[in-house]
């Protein structure tokens, strides 16, 4: 447990809203080593953002952790308090939010926000501070960052603004980074500049990074493992290889099927994963993805299965992998393709 | 901008171009004159009367007398404090209600601004509900009571202020907290109220995962986005405090301005009337325009043009 | 049993959940209103109060208007002095009149006053026969802390007094002894229609007007806004002399008139203030998009957004628009009297602080538990207006 | 006058030093100071444009006329005496020898002529123009007829002056002590009436003159060295505060931040009465209501109708239950206090009428059935217009409740602003009853009664209720004309016409009433509501 | 060939911004500059192109969402150029736009009901009953439970609410609509979903879509013709599949050669930019992308190269093409 940077054990998380309970993360363990990089795939509302969330302690009312605990550098983040936490955000972990027109101030400038966290972690005087803010700009590739350092958020594009908030949660240093979805609104080259960014950071500070996205390329080109998260629960969890061409879980095989073969001439149609996730106010007694996969039993849909150990490092959740359940070879057939 | 402000400053001009005409013509049509005595005057008195304050002529030929003095910023002579100018008597006036008023508006912003803050961060806690009943109460109890009260309680039983009038600083603190009273209160429960709408905005969060203290994103992060209308109501209401309220003077004998909005009205002092609702809007619209110009501040998305 | 290790049928499926009933924001505002105790308190208050004011005065046994000038500034709360034999007495200081009473707290009616010796400071009253009387010879003395000392055919009076509510007039008398919490019901009749009716104005012009001018902008902003100025500036005297010289009326009609005119002007300048910081998000832009009229987005878009500050102050011109009542009935507009509305009472009984102050603490109390009232209403709608918030 | 070019510029800057924040005006003034309460901001301290009565408490003790009146009668005053011809017309007065100006100048008879033109000068426009109207000539100045050189005064030297009147004045002595008829200096006065108010021009040749003054906040009046009875003034200093809140004033005087007021709050005066705190005065006033005499309503036209209402009314239950500040029921309409000449008060000579203290209900109730009208039937709901005031409003409740249950009448109360009331009471523009009250210039009948005269045929608007009725025209004019016991025949006579006429109803006479420090003394409030403070004392 | 049912023409958008509120050191920035092209019925032009370089802008200003600079927009024959709000309206209808900030673009106060069921009562297409089994049908092709219609947007994650705005567009059964990045922040599977929904719509309504995104597989995949965009400017335009197999303008190429592959193993050739990213802020002279093109010559820094045909169907603004 000690080289492990964090550690998240049987965490929960739970919206409280006035229909019920929305169970948004059902028991999420995992770990992460200092200096790696862990992908986190998954369907769109499967828990995500509300696990990094719940990391940094930041779900807001009616949301609250219900279980579980958070190691970070061996100490529990669950119970600190506000000011605590205070201490650990922006300065050992850093986020970056899905959401880059709302998370930036609309008072205030881009650079001015920059400046404002820089000083509050590291020991700058403010015309420092600029000259580090402006040269993060620069980094994630915004044009005469002298200039647009002084534009307020709205004058910015979506990509710039997500570009600022990266810029932001890089500039002090992190332990580890959260990134979620950070490069959804960047052209490639972009992105490729600030992977690259993210990469070097991790080089230079050994900094651990929790990437969230949706472009398997992405996950394919940077990460060294990956969690793939369904329903609130994590499906599947092994080294990036692994889960491109050894997938053991029918929704990981399902969502490599989705993406389009852009080598192809002809356009094909697209073979999405049919059917609609499951609702978390009332999460399915079993595994939640059996409503939707090809491949479910019966005990699917009574029972939980638990996460198989495929090998050291690979680990799925499904009752297929159970020794009693018939054999499904197109799994790993169809799984390798690319 | 240089085109938005001359823009602005003409609206102004004009704006009060038409209230003067307005309250000038308004005046001449309601009943009672500047000569309504308990005591009738004899006719021919009353007429001698009328020609010393020039109105025997024509209506319009007032008007444009009138209009005159004021382009070179003469409000004319009281014609119920005889001889005075009214210039004089706003210039004698207004320090005392501008000193009162100054304290007042600190009051509601020093005050006001961080209990509504407060109020906002321990929703649903003691302190709000403390401050929720204190506030409505502020609001619900009118100056003249507050003041009665304070002046009765404070000053008589008890004999901690000075029964009145100005001197020394005790004798501020009833009049100011009558007279801001209402506006602090005010004030509270919009901060609140625009508090509690912008922390459950992503920027908090933004701000909150960045690790900032709590200090700063209440007052940096969530006050300036949540200052609009708090801005908004200070603006208005900072001319009327500032120029005094007839209520408070009277209870604590302070010789501002705020009788003469009032008085002036009672027995009909055409130029008086005249010159404080001039001097009263002009204040006002200066901070009609100042507010916007602080809107422009306060959001940049709000832009000032035409 | 079946079996668990069986593949599922897909071919027929489809067995949807029956689909729970759709919410629109204005039924799921109310369900989150509902929850909060507080304002279900506040709006039981407002229509408890309502319903006072409505049906009160013609429950109450007595009228607002009935004097009885032998019985004035009686208070709610009696001390009674205990003459012995059966007789029981108020004494009214402030009047140093006796007035006969029952040990319960009834009135009975005031004592007749036999001799009056100014000089000497001394009354002499019959009650049940018996000559009192009241000497208050000693308030000269400085220092002094009793006020009278009452004497029964000549002796002292010992016996013991007790505090007693006013059985009678449970709120107490007004000076030509009319029953205050008659007049208090009755009062809130005017209160709380001009209140209320501020309320709306507030809401329906200012909230409107403040809209449009913020949403249009530039000039047309220009001109509306320096209508509001103008409107704000002109004395609102004048403007009540004005208007009951036309109209030739000085009826609650006009009282409503007169702050309908004026009343919407800050709302309409905070509603601005909000829509012009507002109008720039992108989901303006977006129902920009779909079409959406300059009326949908200023009413279904922004000022829904604008509602804090809306509601809070639409809460603040309720009292506000009561003491303007108070005050219009300074040039004589309002109510005529005897009848009052609670911002007169209190005004008419400031003279009294010292003597009578329930006076001043009845209608100060009825507007301040109708303010409650009305905040928590307003705080819960607030609350229930943002769907973010937590509850 | 030289200061007729300077209207005003400046000569208002030290009225207009802005206040002190720091200390009391007191603490700067050494010796003994009086500390009084002159209630709102004097209109002017100019004897001869004042009007007003809180001008008159300053000027009654900044400025001496030639006589003066503490209570006995006028005296000689600035004027060591004064002889009359034989037909009355011709008044001789001599100044006295030392009597000074606060600057150590004496004071003139030019002075006096001075400034008694200046009073009717059109151009002063000087609302009391009429106090001078017994002077030859005067109304004629003022109408502009003629020059004011042609003022019946003149100065035979400087210490004689000569006064011509029009036509005999019984009352021209009392004139005489009047603030109006005070001397005043060609070289200080401007024509605004500023120079008065200016603590570096206001020269005055009474006991005290003005030292400081601050707009709307207080004034300060210190003794007069040069005055010729200054041995006699005990006070160094009179510190006139300008408190108009009854409440405020009533805190500031158990503070003892002032020693002297007239205003109290109504409610609070029964105990302050009674604890002696509180003196009642007389005042030569009245408080009645009238009947329009161009009333709408046709039962109203008949006197027994009128007369019903009046009697209906419980008048000792109003002073005692509702206005409480110590004044009397009035069954007349000329207030107690005004002697005739042969030294009877006119009041309890006259009589009261058909009216008792309590209310005739029975009587009254006869009356009304004999009209025509048994238990109000026909009459239609009455209103009684009043202006905004706690008083007024209450003792119309108290009215309109008497007359509903005294008579069964219906009464709606018709409450208006101030100046608007005063337009429509004055122009009979209202329905049938109007609240009135009336305080005398001067200590004789002729204040009270010459308002219900006609004004060229037509009714006079301070009548309040378009009374018009040739007799009593008549009865005044030969008043008017006459003097001694002829003229108070006729006045007599005059009040009992109004009385039956019924177009007025007595409701109460207005009494002083005064918080004084038992500290201060020697300080005269004269009935007619003058504050005399020459030879008032503080004791320490 | 058929009418074109949307026709670009020169179009600019000038921002100013910058600057405190006196206004000094106030900015132009030009984000669309001097924009054309025309777009067939049922067909779908895809717009690739750095970030901020003006795709947005362009599709805001297209449904004059935004008051163009200067240029003309001509939809269905019609110059919509000038037109005012009201007479803007039945092209609303339309003209659709899928937001690119799913978030920012969802009024928070209303529930996911009424943000869907909004386009149907401000055009009047359905009501009562209608209206609620329209939405239902609408959230559920794009993938959310019907019951959803009574939350509110903040309840949702990134990819639900970028749902909600499909849905919201596609109520009115517009003809035209701008996808402002519709898919980018949905997982893969939703996306193959929501594109095949798209594609679907397409072919059912022969809807034209102006498609904006970054991930160019989805883009070549979904779109009949691509623009390129770089500064302002369209640089390259082309048949999909032949601009993404031989793409012409040096920026094409380098962004195509950034596409991140989903295999782990797979090692590319990766053109990698060098040089000043140019601001809109002070676009360089000549060539926008001249500061960081392989290629530059002296020619590109004088001259700004204009789109020109260099075969049947395929544009691009280069000197090397002269
Ligand atoms: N405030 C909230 N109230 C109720 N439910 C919520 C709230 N926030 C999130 N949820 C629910 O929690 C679940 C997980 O959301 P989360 O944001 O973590 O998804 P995600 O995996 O990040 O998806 P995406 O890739 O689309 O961003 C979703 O089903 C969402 O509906
Ligand atoms: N309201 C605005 N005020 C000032 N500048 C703006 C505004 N909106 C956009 N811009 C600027 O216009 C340029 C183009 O912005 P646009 O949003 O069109 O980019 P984009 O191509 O959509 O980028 P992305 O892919 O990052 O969303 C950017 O430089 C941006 O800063
Ligand atoms: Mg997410
Ligand atoms: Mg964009």
């Amino acid at each position: 447990m000690s080289d492990n940077l964090l550690q998240v054990d049987h965490l929960r998380a739970s919206f409280f809203t006035h229909v019920g309970e929305v169970q948004a993360v059902r028991d999420v363990s995992f770990s992460l080593k200092k200096g790696e990089i862990l992908g986190l795939v998954g369907e769109s509302g499967s828990g995500k953002s509300v696990t990094c969330m719940s990391v940094m302690k930041l779900l807001s009312h009616p949301g609250r952790i219900t279980g579980g605990a958070v190691h970070f550098r061996g100490r529990d983040l669950v119970p600190l308090g506000e000011r605590e936490m205070q201490q650990v955000r922006g300065n050992e972990i850093s986020m970056v939010f899905q959401d880059p027109m709302t998370s930036l101030n609309p008072v205030y400038t881009v650079g001015s926000q920059m400046v404002e966290v820089i000083r509050q972690h590291r020991p700058l005087d403010r015309r420092q501070a600029k000259e580090a803010a402006i040269k993060m700009l620069s980094l994630v590739g915004i044009p005469s960052p002298e200039e647009r350092f002084h534009n307020y958020p709205h004058e910015f594009s979506g990509g710039m603004r997500q570009r600022a908030l990266i810029a932001m949660a890089l500039s002090c240093d992190p332990g580890l980074l959260i990134a979620d979805e950070p490069t959804t609104a960047l052209d490639v080259t972009i992105q490729a500049q600030v992977l690259e960014l993210i990469g070097e950071v991790r080089e230079r500070l050994g900094t651990s990074i929790i990437l969230i996205t949706h472009d398997l390329g992405v996950i394919a080109e940077s990460c060294e493992r990956v969690i793939v998260m369904y329903g609130g629960m994590i499906m599947e969890q092994a080294p990036v290889e692994k889960i491109f061409f050894d997938p053991r879980n029918p929704y990981t095989l399902g969502l490599l099927q989705s993406v389009p073969d852009p080598t192809k001439e002809t356009r094909e149609r697209l073979q999405p994963i049919p059917g609609s996730p499951p609702d978390l106010l009332n999460p399915p007694r079993g595994c939640p993805f059996s409503g939707r996969c090809r491949f479910a039993m019966h005990i699917c849909e009574q029972r939980l299965p638990p996460l198989y150990e495929v090998e050291e490092g690979h680990q799925s959740r499904c009752w297929l992998l159970d020794e009693a359940a018939p054999r499904v070879p197109e799994i790993r057939k169809e799984g390798a393709k690319g | 901008m240089l085109r938005y402000i001359l823009k602005r400053l003409l609206s102004m001009l004009l704006t009060l171009f038409l209230l003067a005409t307005a309250v000038f013509f308004l005046l001449r049509f309601i009943p009672g004159s500047p000569f309504t005595r308990e005591r009738t005057l004899s006719p021919e008195i009353e007429a001698l009367l009328r020609e010393k304050y020039n109105m025997d002529a024509p209506l319009w030929q007032q008007y444009l007398d009138y209009m005159g003095d004021l382009l070179h910023l003469d409000l004319g002579t009281s014609i119920q404090m005889l001889g005075v100018r009214v210039n004089d008597m706003i210039r004698n006036a207004f320090p005392v209600s501008a000193a009162l008023g100054f304290w007042a508006i600190l009051l509601v912003i020093v005050i006001g601004i961080p209990l509504g803050v407060l109020a906002a961060l321990k929703r649903g806690r003691w302190p709000d509900y403390l401050i929720s009943f204190l506030t409505t109460l502020g609001i619900a109890v009118p100056s003249f009571v507050i003041g009665s009260f304070i002046l009765y309680v404070f000053g008589e039983r008890l004999g901690w202020l000075p029964p009145g009038g100005l001197y020394g600083w005790r004798s501020y603190i009833g009049p100011v907290l009558a007279l801001g009273g209402f506006s602090m209160a005010f004030v509270t429960r919009l901060t609140r109220s625009s508090m509690l709408d912008v922390t459950s905005m992503d920027y908090i969060r933004t701000a909150r995962a960045n690790g900032l203290p709590r200090g700063r994103i209440v007052f940096r992060h969530a006050l300036k986005n949540a200052l609009i209308p708090v801005v908004t109501y200070l603006g208005s209401t900072f001319a009327a405090i500032i120029t005094g309220s007839f209520v408070v003077e009277k209870i604590f004998a302070v010789p501002g301005m705020g009788k003469y909005f009032v008085e002036s009205i009672n027995n009909r002092d055409y130029t008086v009337i005249m010159g404080t609702t001039l001097f009263f809007a002009a204040l006002y619209v200066v901070m009609v325009f100042l507010v916007d110009v602080a809107y422009a501040l306060i959001d940049p998305r709000i832009k000032l043009q035409d | 049993m079946q079996n668990l290790w069986e593949f599922v049928d897909r071919s027929g499926a489809g067995a949807g959940e029956q689909p729970r009933e759709s919410l629109t924001y204005w039924k799921d505002v109310w369900r989150r209103f509902r929850k909060n105790k507080l304002a279900l308190v506040g709006l039981c208050l407002i229509v408890l109060i309502l319903l006072l004011a409505l049906v009160g005065p013609v429950l109450s046994s007595h009228s607002y208007s009935d004097q009885n000038l032998a019985l004035g500034n009686i208070p709610p709360i009696l001390r009674v002095t205990d003459l012995g034999q059966g007789s029981k007495i108020y004494v009214q200081e402030s009047l140093y009149q006796i007035i006969r009473v029952t040990d319960k707290g009834e009135v009975l009616g005031p004592a007749a006053l036999l001799k009056n010796d100014t000089i000497g400071r001394r009354k002499v009253f019959e009650v049940d026969g018996n000559e009192v009387t009241l000497d208050y010879s000693m308030v000269r003395e400085a220092g002094s802390t009793k006020k009278y000392e009452l004497y029964l055919n000549g002796s002292k009076v010992m016996g013991g007094s007790k505090t007693v509510l006013n059985r009678s007039n449970l709120l107490g008398t007004d000076k030509l002894g009319r029953d205050v919490l008659a007049r208090t019901l009755y009062g809130g009749r005017i209160s709380l229609l001009v209140g209320i009716v501020s309320a709306l104005i507030t809401m329906l012009v200012g909230v409107a007007y403040g809209g449009v001018s913020g949403y249009e902008g530039g000039t047309v902003d220009n001109v509306m806004m320096r209508i509001v100025d103008l409107l704000n500036s002109i004395p609102l005297m004048l403007i009540v002399i004005l208007l009951m010289v036309v109209t030739n009326r000085s009826d609650v009609g006009i009282v409503i008139l007169t702050i309908s005119l004026v009343y919407w002007l800050p709302m309409a300048r905070q509603v601005r203030g909000q829509v012009m910081s507002l109008k720039e998000q992108e989901f303006v832009l977006a129902a920009k998009a779909l079409g959406a009229p300059k009326s949908r987005i200023i009413f279904r878009h922004l000022i829904p957004n604008a509602m804090g500050p809306i509601v809070v102050s639409m809460m603040m011109s309720i009292p506000q628009a009561i003491f303007t009542e108070s005050f219009l009935s300074f040039v004589g507009l309002g109510v005529a009297a005897p009848a009052a509305s609670w911002g007169t009472l209190a005004n008419d009984a400031l003279g009294g602080i010292r003597s009578y102050p329930y006076l001043l603490i009845v209608p100060s109390v009825a507007i301040a538990l109708t303010m409650f009232a009305f905040n928590f209403v307003g705080d819960g709608l607030r609350d229930a207006l943002d769907p973010r918030q937590r509850q | 006058a030289c200061g007729r070019k300077e209207e005003g510029n400046g000569s208002s800057s030290g009225a207009s030093s802005a206040p002190s924040g720091s200390g009391a005006p007191s603490q700067k003034l050494e010796g003994t100071v009086a500390k009084i309460n002159l209630g709102a901001d004097p209109k002017t301290l100019d004897p001869s444009l004042n009007s007003a009565s809180d001008g008159n408490n300053v000027i009654t003790n900044t400025f001496e006329g030639l006589l003066r009146d503490f209570g006995n009668g006028p005296e000689p005053a600035t004027a060591e005496h004064y002889a009359v011809s034989d037909d009355g017309l011709t008044w001789t007065f001599t100044l006295r020898e030392g009597a000074k100006w606060s600057d150590g100048q004496p004071v003139r008879a030019q002075d006096y002529v001075f400034s008694w033109r200046r009073t009717v000068d059109p151009k002063t426009a000087s609302e009391y123009a009429y106090f001078l109207y017994p002077i030859q000539n005067a109304q004629e100045i003022t109408k502009g007829e003629k020059p004011a050189e042609e003022l019946g005064v003149r100065a035979l030297d400087e210490r004689t002056l000569e006064v011509t009147l029009a036509g005999p004045c019984d009352y021209f002595e009392e004139l005489v002590c009047f603030p109006t008829l005070a001397p005043e200096r060609e070289d200080v006065v401007d024509e605004s009436g500023l120079w008065a108010k200016d603590p570096k021009k206001a020269v005055s040749n009474g006991p005290f003159y003005l030292t400081d003054y601050k707009l709307g906040s207080h004034l300060v009046l210190s003794k007069n060295p040069y005055y010729w009875d200054a041995e006699n003034t005990k006070l160094d200093h009179v510190l006139c505060r300008m408190i108009v809140d009854a409440s405020t004033i009533l805190t500031s005087f158990k503070a003892g931040e002032i020693q002297w007021t007239d205003k109290a709050p109504t409610e609070e005066i029964p105990g302050l009465i009674a604890s002696g705190e509180l003196e009642v005065l007389p005042y030569i006033s009245t408080y009645f209501y009238v009947i329009n005499q161009n009333t709408p309503v046709e039962a109203l036209k008949d006197v027994r109708v009128r007369k019903a209402i009046s009697m209906a009314i419980d008048r000792q239950a109003i002073c005692d239950m509702v206005t409480r500040g110590g004044q009397t029921p009035a069954m007349g309409y000329i207030p107690p206090g005004l002697t005739d000449d042969q030294g009877r008060d006119f009041r309890e000579t006259a009589g009261d009428y058909y009216l008792a203290p309590t209310a005739q209900a029975a009587q009254a109730q006869a009356l009304l059935a004999e009209a025509g009208y048994p238990n109000g039937e026909g009459i239609g709901t009455l209103e009684i217009l009043y202006n905004t005031d706690d008083k007024h409003k209450a003792i119309a409740e108290a009215v309109q409740e008497m007359l509903k249950q005294n008579l069964g009448l219906s009464v709606k109360l018709v409450n208006q602003e101030w100046a608007v009331f005063q337009d429509t009471r004055n122009s009979g523009n209202y329905q049938a009853l109007a609240r009135h009250g009336w305080t005398g210039d001067y200590r004789d009948p002729q204040t009270f009664l010459d308002m219900f005269m006609t004004v060229g045929g037509a009714p006079n608007p301070q009548s309040g209720n378009m009374y018009q009725n040739e007799a009593f025209d008549a009865l005044m004019e030969k008043a008017l004309a006459s003097t001694g016991a002829e003229r108070y025949d006729a006045f007599y006579q005059a009040e009992e016409l109004l009385m039956e006429d019924g177009y007025i109803i007595p409701i109460q006479y207005n009494v002083q009433t005064v918080l004084s420090s038992p500290k201060l003394t020697g300080w005269y409030l004269s009935s007619i509501g003058k504050l005399y403070l020459g030879r008032a004392q503080l004791e320490e | 060939m058929s009418e074109p049912i949307l026709k670009v023409e020169h179009l600019k958008k000038y921002f100013v911004a910058g600057g405190g509120f006196l206004g000094g050191n106030q900015r132009v920035i030009k984000a669309v500059d001097d924009v054309s092209f025309t777009l067939l019925p049922g067909e779908t032009l895809g717009l690739v192109g750095e970030s901020g370089c003006g795709k947005s802008t362009t599709g805001r200003t297209v449904l004059r969402l935004y008051e163009p600079t200067d240029g003309r927009i001509i939809f269905e024959g019609a110059d919509i150029t000038n037109l005012s709000g009201r007479e803007l309206l039945p092209y609303r209808r339309k003209m659709q736009m899928i937001f690119q900030d799913p978030y920012a673009s969802l009024d928070s106060r209303m529930t996911v009901g009424d943000i869907v069921s909004e386009p149907l009562d401000i055009h009047h297409l359905a009501s009562g009953k209608e209206r609620e089994e329209q939405v239902r049908s609408l959230l559920e092709r794009v993938g959310l439970k019907p019951e959803y219609a009574s939350r509110y947007p903040h309840e949702f994650s990134g990819g639900q609410r970028q749902r909600i705005g499909i849905a919201r567009a596609l109520a009115v059964r517009p003809r035209f609509i701008v996808c402002d990045e519709p898919i980018s922040a949905l997982d893969v599977s939703i996306q193959a979903q929501v594109v095949n929904m798209l594609e679907d719509l397409q072919e059912e309504f022969a809807l034209t879509y102006l498609f904006i995104a970054h991930d160019l597989s989805m883009v070549k995949h979904i779109s009949t013709r691509i623009g390129v965009m770089y500064l302002g400017k369209l640089v390259e335009l082309g048949q999909s599949d032949q601009l993404y197999h031989d793409p012409q303008h040096p920026y094409t190429k380098a962004l195509l050669s950034a596409i991140p592959v989903p295999n782990p193993k797979a090692k590319k050739e990766r053109i990698v930019l060098q040089g000043d990213v140019p601001s809109p802020l002070n676009p360089p002279s000549g060539c926008p992308f001249r500061t960081r093109c392989p290629h530059a010559m002296k020619v590109c820094a004088e001259v700004e190269p204009r789109l020109q045909n260099i075969s049947d169907e395929r544009q691009v603004a280069c000197h090397l093409f002269r």
